[in-house]
């Protein structure tokens, strides 16, 4: 049975729908990619999926009706977000930030510094005042913290230096050995993508248009899709 | 037309009204509630203007409705004691000519903002709620000890002062005058929203980083916009006192700040017709509540308290729904 | 004037000020720490001593009617929170303004309806009452020493609680981004109700200490919410220190302008005017010490968050 | 003619013991793009800051078109002549596509200081505002509100806002940044169109971008300029290899 | 028919006095039992704007004929002068600031109070009787605590240790205790009206500092004195009135009062009451209308006054005798007991300012 279960998903701005039916199944151990234009609905769905806006049709994790749960609820399910645009807690420290939302499991702060030795140096400093890409290691580290089952990353790798990139696709190729989290990506190359994921679901104004494994994800598909 | 608009058109219909209805049933004193609503209003679309759109959280707002009061009431005082107001470096006279007491309030209340504001301005959120709300403190502290002009008892002014062509004393006349007032600032109120500054000044309130990256000052906008809203608050308590021929420290309070204030909120922030529709609402509420019962706060309360809690945008969100946006 | 008399004075300045951090420590809670602007602060503080009065008119116990001030002002303060501030934390700071201010009129007039328009009788303790001798012979009200121990524990407490445990650091991750951290499985919502409680329940406290030794009557509340904003804005929103030393501060500024500028002023005029002119500055001083501190450090003392 | 347009000499900045900006000298010419590249954290944005004005640096100097504007405030630069766009957007999230348009177009010409004719009205402004709009390609979500955008479309506005203003030069922080493949390529197009108007000073970790567009890369680390030079000097500089590509290109 | 407009503090944090005043003004009312007088009844929340509002109203839409009812001098201030100056009477039922009494007095403006100096003024005689020959006074800094002070050391002939302005609505006194304490004086004299009162006296009666206190009877109100408790008995208090005063009016006045609100009337209630039958008996002797005939039938003052004698003097204000009171304890009940008398038949220090 899969881990999370998305059929038919809507949602909507005010008046403005912006989901008008994604699918998507995700198995525990699994790393999908969540692929689409700008716009397409993508960082939605998310939103949807961690029940941080309302929304229509099946919505299910580890056989829980996700609809039925608030937010914190369903993270404690085993949801972990790397929302888009890192939303570090501003005014707290490094390491306010991880403790904040840790919850008893293999991740601790010890694991996460070793992941991102860099946010071991910068512990005691606000988070407001870290570089971009700090903050993005920040954000992942926060989200593994709560030892999550699902790990959503919304723009994975957006704004980091490539070898820190390389960092994060090893960090993720890593988890995906050692552990059977899974995980959904977001993200713009899909090169990399292409490295680390099985699968890839693809959106196209607020509906899957397109979803298989990575290998079946032909040239055509992805420029007709995602422009490249 | 929009709903607001028609919201909007109907609330102006219905103050214009007022005298009709007043003299029909019999009950002059209708018109002297309006009038307080009418200056109410534009003591509230003053701050509409800092707070509205400039995002300005001014608590110190009724230093400037203290300021036009104090200007009426010292002008006045002088006239009506015939005594000179200065005699040295040159000589002053007291006035009961409105236009010119206006001046005076008009003058003072930008000065000072211009002073309160280069001084606040450095501050920002809460920070700046309670630095304007300082500077109030300190003219209230200073009014109530000014044993010059009554200290904590204020003046009384016998007679309402002077415009030509106007008996002013006769309450519609009165109420033509404040409400044409009003109506000339809403109009003002209106073109500056959409204008640069209106524009730029919107923009300061939500990113200010922006604003300076594309060669705007957003301290100098915020700073203007607060001495603009200053002088119309200013102007509305120099009619205030004129209304109750009667000016006190009260008027520097912070409690008056806070009703103000209330009255934008009520009404719907940065909505055109919010103050109008505010005041209104709130004086209609204190006058027919409190003939109701001895605790009638308590239901003051609740009904503010359903508006905040059911309608999003005050009273003129409530009837008007969202700001369309203009393209 | 006597060596003795200023000891004495700077030591009613200090107790002032403990006394302001009591009533501010539960805004600096609700107002620093949720970012949320609660002018029903007071009201809090109103119930507590009202609560306390009552409870003590009935039983005669002190304690007692602390206990009764703490739960009275803490379970008002969740039912405001569940009733009405929850719906606001997204909303504008004005909608906030707006709403605490409907629910002062409430409380006030509520008040007045349940207990009447008379002032209320609370005394302090007899345990506590009358003046020790402190060395130096000044003689100081044991009550007044009391208030200053329950100050410094306050202070201590609540440092604790939002700087070095879980609960602190999550109430702050709330104040920056509620929405994320109930994503990341905090319930935010039960945190701030919780939090809010404590904030109403310190108010309450404040209210049945403070009221012990002033008058416990309707309106009570709002002279103190000026002042505990006028100190936590001072001492830069969200930081229990700064409440602290932003309390001493006012306490200082406040005793002593009062007593020695007109002894000041009277060096340079006569004495009736002086009396008067330096009575009147009196009145501002805090208010304008409010402002050099911010012209000078817009964000408060120890606002470095804001 | 002045041969840099832009330019800082040894910008030095520190925040307590770090070291964010070391005796930083960079230059930008007519015509060009420079990129400046470094890992995260290596204070490529605190630069940024510094020619912009939020930043005072504690020591150097920074000339634009020849002037000393180093203690110039922000918005004294940007009517100088300096065009920035944020690596966070900042836009009024309330306002209208085309409002934070002509935003920028008012700025750029001159004062806002007209508080009765309607900023949408003139005619000048709005042109401007829509000849930015269409050349970043959100001509049709001119009266969208900014907050209903995807937050790719906020980047491309961004990026219009700072076209609205005709700098003399562009000063770029990240524009790339979350924007999806097809973005990326279509504004790596433009921005190649748009150097010979004003040249470009682009911080972006999107190398692809980077290697197609500049003419020039400096490489920060620590603080500190490590290397200049040309695309292929660049790349296989081992130094830069190590500490910031990686394995890759 | 005659219309009463009754604007007074109903609400907030000043309404006790308010209450108190109504219900002695609408007692007297409802033991006359007539149906040619009507009153309307408004509460002006303590804002002067409201109660200028509200006359208005009371002028305009009511067309009322007399005006009564306001606690506070600043309310007064605003409201007074506009209203005899539009030919109505304003007959005050508390404050009575001296402008009105002197160079701002008006035929149709009556205070049946007293003058706002005369209780300070009793005081001040009290600390002379008493032999007190180095007090400290303290009030706040308002212009009703200038006058406070001015009128007891009008009559105070001993040596003042300290003169001290409060900041207005000030609730904590230790600095000041301290001062006193300090100050080497034998007696303290203050002048803190509301809760102001009821804050200084409990931390006084705390501190240690035990030199005789005296006050005007503000502070020492029936609906105040429960409030501050063990720390006022003893203390002394000026007042013209106190509801053990011997004389048949009062007692009844004093007996219905209880009987029909169930608590123990206040000075407010009495000046209320009396405001009420002095209206009535105007009334029964002259036509509203006709102000100079009203003006004097009220002049008159012929009515059964709780405070025994009372007549006007010049200036429309009372001639009356100031007493000394003692705060005691009846039972659970704190009130007050007349000790002695500190100025007999006394009328005010504005008399002759007034010209009319
Ligand atoms: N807060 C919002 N309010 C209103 N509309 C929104 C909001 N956020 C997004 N939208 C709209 O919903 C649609 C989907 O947006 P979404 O953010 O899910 O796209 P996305 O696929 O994540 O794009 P990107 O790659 O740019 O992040 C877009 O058309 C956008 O304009
Ligand atoms: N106000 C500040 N206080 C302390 N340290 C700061 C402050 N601002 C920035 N820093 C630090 O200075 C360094 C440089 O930051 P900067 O934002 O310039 O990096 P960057 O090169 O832009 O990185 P990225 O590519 O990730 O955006 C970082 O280590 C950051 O943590
Ligand atoms: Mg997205
Ligand atoms: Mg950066």
């Amino acid at each position: 049975m899969s881990l999370l279960s998305v059929k038919s998903l809507t949602a909507s701005y005010g008046v403005s729908q912006a989901l008008f039916g994604v699918d998507l199944d995700i198995n525990p151990g699994e790393v999908v990619a969540l692929m689409g234009r700008n716009g397409m609905g993508k960082s939605t769905t998310v939103k949807a999926i961690c029940r941080m806006i309302a929304a229509g049709g099946t919505l299910e994790f580890a056989g829980q009706n996700l609809h039925a749960l608030p937010s914190h609820k369903a993270a404690r399910l085993g949801l972990g977000l790397v929302p888009e645009g890192r939303r570090c807690f501003r005014d707290l420290t490094v390491a306010e930030n991880l403790l904040a939302t840790s919850r008893l499991g293999d991740w601790d702060m010890g694991r996460v510094t070793q992941l991102f030795p860099r946010l071991g140096e910068r512990q005691s400093q606000l988070s407001a005042s870290l570089s971009g890409g700090e903050q993005q290691m920040l954000a992942i580290g926060r989200a593994l913290m709560t030892n999550p089952r699902l790990l959503i990353l919304d723009e994975a790798t957006e704004g980091l230096a490539p070898i820190i990139r390389q960092e994060i696709w090893a960090a993720i190729n890593r988890l995906k050995a050692d552990t059977d989290m899974a995980i959904l990506v977001i993200d713009k190359t899909l090169a990399e993508l292409e490295q680390v994921c099985d699968r890839a679901v693809v959106l196209e104004r607020g509906k899957t248009v397109w979803s298989g494994t990575m290998a079946a994800l032909t040239p055509e598909i992805s420029e007709r899709y995602v422009g490249v | 037309m929009s709903r607001e608009t028609l919201f909007n058109a109907a609330l102006l219909l219905g103050l214009i009204a007022v005298p009709a209805w007043a003299v029909m049933t019999d009950e002059p004193f209708t018109i002297t509630l309006a009038t307080r609503a009418v200056i109410l209003a534009l003591a509230a679309a003053g701050l509409n203007i800092a707070l509205g759109i400039g995002g300005l959280v001014s608590l110190g707002h009724a230093v400037f409705f203290g300021i036009g009061g104090y200007a009426m009431g010292i002008l006045a005082h002088h006239a009506q004691s015939y005594t000179p107001l200065m005699e040295w470096p040159f000589l002053i006279e007291g006035t009961k000519f409105m236009p010119l007491i206006w001046l005076l309030a008009i003058v003072v209340s930008a000065l000072v903002a211009l002073v309160i504001g280069i001084l606040s301005l450095r501050t920002t959120g809460a920070y700046f709620i309670m630095i304007t709300l300082a500077f109030g403190q300190m003219f209230y502290y200073f009014a109530i000890s000014w044993s010059t002009y009554g200290g904590e008892d204020g003046m009384s002014i016998y007679v309402r002062n002077d415009f030509p062509g106007l008996n002013t004393l006769a309450p519609i006349q009165f109420y033509g005058l404040c409400l044409a007032i009003l109506v000339v600032v809403l109009v003002f109120s209106a073109r500056l929203r959409r204008s640069p500054f209106g524009l730029a000044l919107n923009a300061a309130r939500q990113v200010p980083a922006r604003v300076e990256a594309v060669g705007m000052d957003p301290m100098r906008l915020k700073l203007v916009a607060f001495v603009i809203s200053g002088v119309i608050t200013g102007l509305a308590g120099a009619l205030f006192a004129d209304l109750n021929r009667f000016v006190s420290p009260t008027m520097f309070s912070w409690q008056f700040s806070g009703e103000i204030m209330i009255l934008v909120i009520l009404g719907g922030v940065g909505r055109l017709f919010g103050p109008v529709a505010g005041a209104v609402t709130f004086v209609a509420l204190e006058h027919f509540l409190g003939g109701i019962t001895e605790f009638w706060h308590i239901f003051l309360g609740l009904i503010l308290l359903a508006v905040v809690l059911f309608a999003r945008g005050g009273i003129t969100g409530l009837v008007a729904g969202k700001e369309a946006t203009h393209d | 004037m006597s060596t003795i008399l200023i000891i004495e004075q700077v030591l009613n300045g200090l107790q002032s000020g403990v006394m302001l951090f009591l009533m501010a420590a539960g805004l600096t809670l609700i107002f620093g720490v949720m970012g949320l602007i609660n002018l029903a602060h007071g009201s809090l503080y109103m119930v507590g001593a009202f609560a306390a009065a009552a409870v003590a008119g009935v039983t005669g116990s002190f304690v007692l009617a602390l206990i009764a001030a703490l739960a009275a002002a803490a379970l008002a303060g969740a039912v405001i929170e569940v009733a009405v501030i929850r719906r606001l934390y997204d909303s504008d700071h004005l909608d906030q303004v707006l709403a605490t201010f409907a629910l002062i009129l409430i409380f006030s007039e509520g008040t007045r309806w349940v207990f009447g328009s008379f002032p209320l009788f609370l005394d302090i303790p007899d345990a506590l009452s009358g003046p020790v001798t402190l060395p130096g012979g000044i003689q100081y009200p044991l009550y007044r020493l009391a208030l200053i121990g329950v100050g410094l524990l306050v202070a201590f407490g609540l440092w604790l609680l939002i700087e070095r445990t879980r609960i602190g650091i999550q109430i702050r991750a709330g104040e920056n981004d509620r929405e994320m951290i109930a994503a990341l499985g905090v319930d935010i919502s039960k945190l701030y109700t919780l939090v809010f409680a404590l904030g109403a329940a310190l108010a309450g406290l404040a209210g049945a200490l403070v009221g012990a030794i002033q008058s416990v009557q309707v309106g009570m509340g709002e002279p103190v919410l000026i002042l505990a904003f006028v100190v936590i804005v001072i001492g830069g929103i969200g930081s229990i220190k700064g409440a602290f030393i932003g309390a001493l501060l006012v306490g200082l500024t406040d005793t002593l302008v009062g007593i020695f500028l007109p002894e000041v002023l009277k060096l340079f005029m006569d004495a009736a005017p002086a009396t008067s002119a330096g009575s009147s500055i009196a009145s501002m001083s805090i208010y304008i010490l409010m402002s050099l501190v911010l012209i000078w450090r817009p964000s408060g003392l120890f606002g470095a968050r804001a | 003619m002045t041969e840099t347009i832009l330019a800082t000499y040894g910008i030095t900045k520190s925040f307590g013991a770090l070291k964010a900006s070391n005796d930083i000298s960079i230059d930008l010419r007519p015509g060009e793009i420079h990129a400046i590249i470094g890992p995260n954290g290596a204070g490529k944005s605190t630069l940024i800051g510094q020619i912009c004005g939020s930043l005072a640096p504690d020591a150097g100097r920074v000339e634009l078109m020849g002037q000393d504007v180093t203690t110039l405030s922000t918005d004294q630069r940007a009517r100088a002549g300096l065009g920035r766009t944020f690596q966070i957007s900042a836009l009024a999230m309330e306002d209208t596509v085309l409002e934070n348009a002509t935003l920028g177009a008012m700025g750029a010409s001159g004062r806002p200081w007209r508080f009765w004719s309607a900023a949408l009205g003139d005619r000048s402004l709005r042109a401007r505002a829509e000849a930015a709009l269409e050349r970043v390609g959100l001509a049709d979500h001119k009266t969208k509100r900014c907050a209903d955008l995807s937050h790719g479309q906020r980047r491309q506005l961004e990026v219009a806002v700072a076209l609205t203003l005709e700098p003399k030069a562009f000063v770029m922080d990240e524009p790339m940044a979350g924007l999806g493949a097809e973005g990326s390529k279509n504004l790596t197009g433009f921005l190649d169109s748009l150097r010979q108007e004003a040249p470009i000073l682009l911080v972006e970790h999107d190398m692809d971008a980077v290697f197609a567009l500049a003419d020039r890369i400096s490489v920060l680390v620590y603080g500190e300029v490590i290397a200049t030079g040309s695309v292929d000097q660049i790349r296989s500089d081992p130094r830069v290899r190590e500490a910031y590509l990686g394995e890759s290109a | 028919d005659v219309k009463v407009g009754m604007i007074t503090t109903l609400s907030g944090g000043g309404a006790s006095l308010g209450i108190d005043t109504r219900d002695g003004f609408m007692l007297a009312m409802e033991e006359a039992n007539r149906n040619d007088v009507k009153v309307i009844i408004e509460d002006d929340q303590r804002k002067p704007d409201i109660a200028v509002q509200l006359a208005d109203k009371m002028i305009q839409s009511e067309k009322v004929d007399v005006l009564t009812g306001i606690v506070w001098s600043n309310l007064a201030m605003a409201v007074v002068p506009a209203t005899t100056a539009q030919g109505l009477f304003y007959l005050s039922t508390n404050a009575a600031p001296a402008q009105l009494a002197g160079k701002g007095c008006n035929p149709n403006y009556f205070s049946v109070s007293y003058q706002n100096d005369n209780l300070h003024e009793g005081a001040g005689a009290y600390a002379t009787q008493a032999g007190f020959k180095n007090t400290f006074i303290l009030a706040p800094n308002y212009p009703a605590g200038i006058d406070s002070l001015t009128g007891f050391k009008r009559f105070y002939e001993g040596d003042l240790a300290g003169e001290v302005y409060t900041k207005l609505g000030q609730t904590d006194y230790a600095a000041e205790i301290a001062q006193i304490r300090a100050s080497g004086a034998d007696s303290v004299f203050f002048f803190l009206p509301g809760g102001m009162g009821i804050s200084f006296l409990k931390q006084y009666a705390d501190s240690g500092v035990d030199l005789p206190v005296v006050g005007p009877a503000f502070s020492f109100d029936q609906g105040i004195l429960q409030a501050v408790g063990e720390a006022a008995v003893g203390v002394k208090n000026s007042s013209t009135w106190s509801k053990d005063l011997d004389n048949e009016a009062n007692a009844a006045f004093v007996a219905a009062f209880q009987q029909k609100y169930d608590r123990l009337p206040s000075i407010y209630a009495a000046q209320g009451y009396d405001t009420a039958n002095l209206l009535l008996s105007a009334i029964d002797k002259a036509d509203v209308n006709d102000d100079a005939a009203f003006a004097a039938a009220l002049k008159e003052a012929d009515f059964a006054s709780v405070r025994g004698e009372f007549s006007f003097a010049a200036n429309n204000h009372p001639i009356q005798n100031v007493y000394v009171r003692e705060v005691i304890k009846e039972g659970d009940v704190f009130t007050n007991k007349i000790v002695g008398t500190a100025l007999e038949d006394h009328a005010n220090a504005y008399v002759d300012e007034c010209k009319m």
